[in-house]
């Protein structure tokens, strides 16, 4: 069955739709409730709020699906702002004709990945547009968080000498995407990161306490978050080619396109500025975590004025700096 | 001015005058109408989704033994 | 065969202590640094990115040449190939380095934004397969390239009129490299010491392709694009200087043969025949370029896709037409990284990843300590 | 200048966007930050949560925008639970070529319509999608607000002999918009009802005890919301014909389309069920609002099986019911 | 002239006032309710959308005619032009009421879901216009309607011819009304005693279209669609069952002429020649159709665009085929409200607004008492 | 079957055969090649973006009075 108009038109199908496919698969009393807004009881403390969309295509790939993605980028975005999640809102667009089948599948990946979080689904919208107005599918999600009092994360807190981590290889969620997106006749086994990060940041911040600033470098790579790191930070931040974790064919696929795995999208990855007394340790605490066995030592922060430096293998120097246009396959 | 890789025929379609590639453990659909023969097995140089040339394997090795050589003499 | 054994950074780094002591003799023997031109844009961009080019940078001054093939098409080309992805019925299919190349008043990147028909390939064959499932429209193929790409983009060609496809076009604008280099050498003013060959331009014209060089008696090297061999290929340069038996030497023999791809170089015989374009900062190069020829009119563009011919002007200030020949740098330019930087390119420099302009925006700025 | 594929990237023209544009108009310290979620010092309460993504055809329209509608939305959902907006949350989707002057009318919209209604607009997003994947501009707000412990508003408050009361006249929203909707050579001086509520319902809210339930009828019209309402409520709700006000314009385009008021959308409108006893005087209330003169009891709530009835002027009785299909012009 | 006069609450009450003892002597006198047909589907949705249904039920039963298009439309037409629907360069035009009419598979609305172009229009013209904005696509308009309708179709083929568009094709579905009447008068089953007669469709035909029902002998009146309207027809068909001069009363005198509207009578001649079309429920009415003549053949789909003709079959169950002809009533079908319903509709009457089926679920389960 | 407004005429365009037609105070475009003549501030009862009659409007005015008449008898 296909998804038409009328599911998006706020009657009778969209209703059926909604206790069918999403009430269904999120399974939270709010949406149940069918009211304007859901009402949580007495909430409090700082609270984090984000925000994201989700256009991306193709909607499954290997690793994950945009449902899981949508979750897990507004998860991973509180949990580097140091809340820890506790509700999300899911807001759909439609196209008229898209599998009832597709949408079911990405309820259910969506409802998977907030559970494995912890998270609560609270609230819901669904539109639908004529076919030819949207590409299959796209997604908003936003999500509230709460703050602990005693950690405080910032660009301010960030110092000269302070290490630059990430937990594990990068560029892996855009190469994983890149045949389809680019319609090249290409194949990798590379797998999207794809993966929600409070559970991990929470076991840091409890264990570890000269984290100054984590950013997930989703869009444009980790260089185009730490070059807004080092600008904000008003800092400079060097890196070594050498230790930046990068798997042999992610590699391969992106020089084959020749693009740039520092500007390629990760969607389970954290950089993680703290202190170089703790930043071996916080390496070895995050290698002992399943998954996280890439984690390294990247680079490190010296006083400036917020360029992003990579020393190359061969011991030369360049810069990175932010993503400049969507990366384009190129044969020159 | 030429974006190119040397990458490893895995697969020749010869109806279609393509070949499965492989780079660094990433695959490609490339043709190989501008090589006069190709094997599985050998290395070609890729450009543009085009197999431009057939690698001298015997001169890559020989050439890297020969700067090796170089800086122990 | 080891792909990364080009690449190992213990071996590249005993090659440099051996190679830096000879390299700071000839430099003082000589009294200057030398100056070497790489002619590729892929070599240019190689030289910065895996810092090759700052390593080097105390004895060897490293020119960028005319080898980026976005950057020497001519203005004229250029906004003709936008005026035509302004045609109704007309897909455009391009190599993604032209999408944001500056015409004299937009580019196909603005201009998908206004609705054209714009897709950006990997493949000349790609290119066919959309003619081929878009029967009731006209696909034209921007044919941009040196020797390296136009192989593929006859054999499209060729295949288009085997399969009776009448919906397939291209705007041939390809360039051939030797005679740029030749202009270069003919100039007076230029102090090049030695040229660094594009490797893959030489896979398919081979060694021989370069002969017309060797009567001058100027030191070459044909150079592949591993950290190696941009080292190697700088110290047999260096090397040369000092004594030569003026042949070009092919440091690229793995992949350059001496006759190159005859295969090749019959499919370009086959459909192209040798003209005379003219290329930004050169003007008109005699023997320069290839166009369709008779037989395979009606594939090319500008002979059956009626359009307009655009009024053509190069951006004021743009240093681009200086640059290509590598008598400027980009730091020689007002405009660089201020009012022209890779969000807002003025000149094709800026805008090919291998231009010469964004190549020192996106690696150089950190070594010339400028603040942009 | 129009919108570029780049502008969605996340480098750098995704900043210069955000900044231009996005940050010169909401202008909210949480936004200057950049940081992955806004971070908002001590809140409490009962929390309420809501979204809606907005894809409607015009973007601009008499009474409104795109902008003014999807803040406005958000802000009612939250009002009529009984909330008081707080924070909004924008996510768009732009399509490649949207005019860039467009975009900024609509968000210094969304600016004047947070500000008026005292609400921070604290996080973003934009994506910018391929030319032909979007109708121009697409954009999903998410609201949150606080609740008064002692105002519970619930389903199960409706009473037999409550009173229905709207608080002006019908489907003018709708109206406003059909003729460039549904391409169709008409033209009426019908302005969209487009408003925010909540400062209206804080006062009806402070001054009034019995009211039981509110809802906003937007999509779907005053027929689907009852609808809903009876349903969850398990009651039945007679309406007068007479008594629902309507402006003439609107009942002629309506008709002329062949198209029925009670189920097309409401954009500042608010049904509210309450006792008989007070009804009366939170019409009064109402009426004595700029522009809520119209302000009307419209029907009363009898035990029942979640049936809507509606009494007609020459005295038969019609069953309303949830919208079917989304409303299309006809002939017959 | 005010519009409204024709709703007025206060007169209306007045004249049901008023007319009431009328309406019960009536019924009394004969021992059982009057049974009148109500013939257009518009009368049927104004009589339960204005409650007027439900106010003289005590007295009177009103039935349901044939007076719906899209719900008398043969299956097998609603096939052929999904059909049509599928076809790639074709671009569907219909009013909005054919979208969701079930054919045997599938129906346009979820057919626009699959990708066919399919655009609802509110006039023939819009859909002429659609046709000079896409001059290379095959733009189809779906002729569904009475007389009332049919005049306006053919202009736009008029025009089309005109202005020598060559690519807008009509599919001519239109049906004429008396036939399908005297169909019913013919069959001796029928209990009806008395028929209110179609107001918009007599604008064009005029009250003598109606000559051939004076021979019968059965009472008749000639309606608008507002409520004193609809009252005071009611009225007069009932003493017209008292006392009748046989002829057909005219209460619709503003905008019925005797002769009709003769300009569009002569356009409908101009372009259409009558046929013997398949009805749904009746089978094949002699000369109760109009299909495009052969000076306009250009203009018709079925002649000019090459399509497959599917199986068509009507669902189990659907009683559409007695409802149009006013023999059951929707709560003699078993599936009405349960497995169809406005939004999974099995047949046609529940589809098109004015269709019964769907009017008697929108409208009279409150009063039936009906929980479905 | 066909639904059907009485629309004030407010402008013709005698060029394009097509009105302006007011209805209870919203106006549409409509066709009027189906009348003989039509004149602005007469009444055209339209169906499908063609006006399909000149309404009566003595006719109108006649009828209705005859029904309140009725009542008061
Ligand atoms: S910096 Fe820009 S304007 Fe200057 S030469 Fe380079 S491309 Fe031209
Ligand atoms: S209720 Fe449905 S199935 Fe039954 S007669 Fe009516 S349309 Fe046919
Ligand atoms: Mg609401
Ligand atoms: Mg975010
Ligand atoms: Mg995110
Ligand atoms: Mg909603
Ligand atoms: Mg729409
Ligand atoms: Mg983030
Ligand atoms: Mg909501
Ligand atoms: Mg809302
Ligand atoms: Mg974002
Ligand atoms: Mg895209």
């Amino acid at each position: 069955m296909k998804v038409l108009l009328s599911h998006g038109d706020g009657g009778r199908a969209t209703h059926q739709l909604i206790k069918e496919v999403f009430q269904a698969s999120f399974n939270d009393v709010e949406l149940d409730k069918e009211l304007d807004a859901a009402i949580l009881d007495q909430q409090g403390g700082r609270m984090a709020i984000t925000t994201d969309t989700f256009v991306i295509r193709p909607l499954f790939f290997p690793g994950g699906d945009i449902g899981k993605l949508a979750v897990t980028g507004t998860i991973n975005d509180l949990a580097v702002s140091g809340a820890r999640p506790a509700f999300i809102t899911v807001g759909f667009i439609l196209e008229e004709g898209l599998e009832l089948d597709t949408l079911k599948q990405i309820v259910q990946s969506m409802a998977r990945t907030a559970e494995e979080a912890g998270v609560r689904i609270v609230a819901g919208d669904t539109k639908v547009v004529e076919k030819g107005k949207c590409d299959q599918l796209y997604v908003n999600t936003t999500g509230i968080g709460f703050c602990n009092e005693y950690i405080k994360l910032s660009y301010q807190h960030i110092k000269q000498g302070d290490r630059v981590i990430i937990n594990g290889g990068i560029a892996e969620h855009a190469t994983s995407v890149l045949a389809e997106r680019m319609d090249v006749p290409l194949s990798s086994n590379v797998s999207s990161d794809c993966r929600i990060l409070n559970g991990i940041i929470d076991q840091l911040l409890t264990e570890f306490h000269t984290i100054r600033f984590m950013r997930d470098p989703t869009r444009g790579g980790i260089a185009t978050t730490l070059k807004e790191i080092a600008e904000h930070a008003e800092i400079d931040i060097w890196l070594e080619e050498e230790s930046i974790p990068i798997l042999p064919e992610v590699r391969g696929t992106l020089e084959l396109m020749g693009l740039e795995p520092y500007y390629m999208a990760n969607e389970g990855k954290v950089l993680l500025i703290a202190s170089e007394e703790e930043s071996e340790r916080i390496v070895d605490f995050l290698k002992a975590i399943p998954g996280q066995e890439n984690a390294s030592v990247i680079g490190h922060v010296s006083n400036g004025e917020g360029s992003v430096f990579l020393k190359t293998s061969t011991g030369g120097t360049r810069i990175l700096d932010m993503l400049s246009g969507e990366p384009l396959p190129r044969i020159c | 001015m030429c974006l190119s890789m040397p990458a490893k025929v895995i697969e020749i379609d010869e109806q279609r005058r393509t070949a499965k590639v492989d780079y660094l453990g990433s695959q490609l659909q490339v043709g190989i109408e501008l090589l006069e023969k190709v094997e599985t097995g050998q290395f070609v140089l890729v450009h543009a989704g085009e197999a431009i040339q057939l690698i001298n394997e015997e001169e890559a090795i020989q050439s890297i033994r020969y700067w090796k050589e170089l800086t122990q003499g | 065969m080891n792909v990364l054994a080009y690449r190992d950074g213990t071996l590249f780094n005993q090659l440099f202590r051996k190679f830096e002591p000879f390299f700071i003799e000839k430099r003082e023997s000589l009294g200057r640094k030398f100056r070497f031109m790489e002619v590729c844009g892929t070599h240019t961009v190689s030289f910065s990115k895996t810092g090759v080019r700052d390593l080097l940078s105390p004895y060897i001054d490293l020119t960028s040449g005319p080898g980026c093939p976005v950057c020497v098409t001519d203005q004229a080309d250029i906004d003709q190939m936008i005026a035509y992805a302004k045609k109704e019925n007309v897909i455009i299919t391009t190599f993604g380095d032209m999408m944001k190349v500056p015409g004299t008043r937009t580019n196909l990147y603005k201009e998908r934004a206004e609705g054209a028909d714009i897709r950006v390939v990997y493949s000349a064959s790609q290119a066919l397969q959309i003619a081929q499932e878009h029967p009731h429209k006209q696909v034209l193929l921007l044919g941009v390239g040196f020797e390296t790409t136009a192989p593929s983009i006859a054999l499209s060609i060729m295949r288009a009129k085997d399969e009776g496809v009448k919906n397939f076009f291209v705007y041939a604008a390809h360039k051939l490299t030797p005679p740029a280099v030749k202009s270069l050498i003919n100039d007076d003013n230029h102090k090049i010491d030695g040229f660094i060959l594009p490797g893959h331009v030489s896979v398919i014209i081979g060694r021989e392709g370069w002969r017309l060089l060797e009567e001058h008696q100027i030191p070459a090297v044909i150079s592949g694009f591993e950290p190696i061999d941009l080292l190697t290929s700088t110290y047999l340069l260096t090397k040369e200087m000092e004594q030569s038996d003026y042949t070009i030497k092919n440091n690229y023999t793995r992949n350059v043969k001496e006759a190159g791809n005859e295969k090749a170089k019959s499919i370009l015989e086959e459909v192209f025949t040798i003209s005379s374009p003219k290329w930004r900062g050169f003007g008109s190069l005699p023997f320069s370029g290839m166009e369709i020829n008779s037989a395979y009119e009606e594939f090319d563009a500008s002979k059956r896709i009626l359009c307009e011919t655009p009024k053509s002007r190069v951006v004021k200030g743009c240093r681009c037409g200086e640059i290509v020949k590598g008598k400027e740098t980009p730091f020689d330019c007002k405009l660089f990284g201020k009012a022209c930087n890779p969000d807002r390119p003025l000149g094709p420099c800026m805008v090919s990843s291998e231009g010469t302009c964004s190549t020192y925006f996106n690696y150089e700025r950190a070594n010339k300590k400028v603040s942009l």
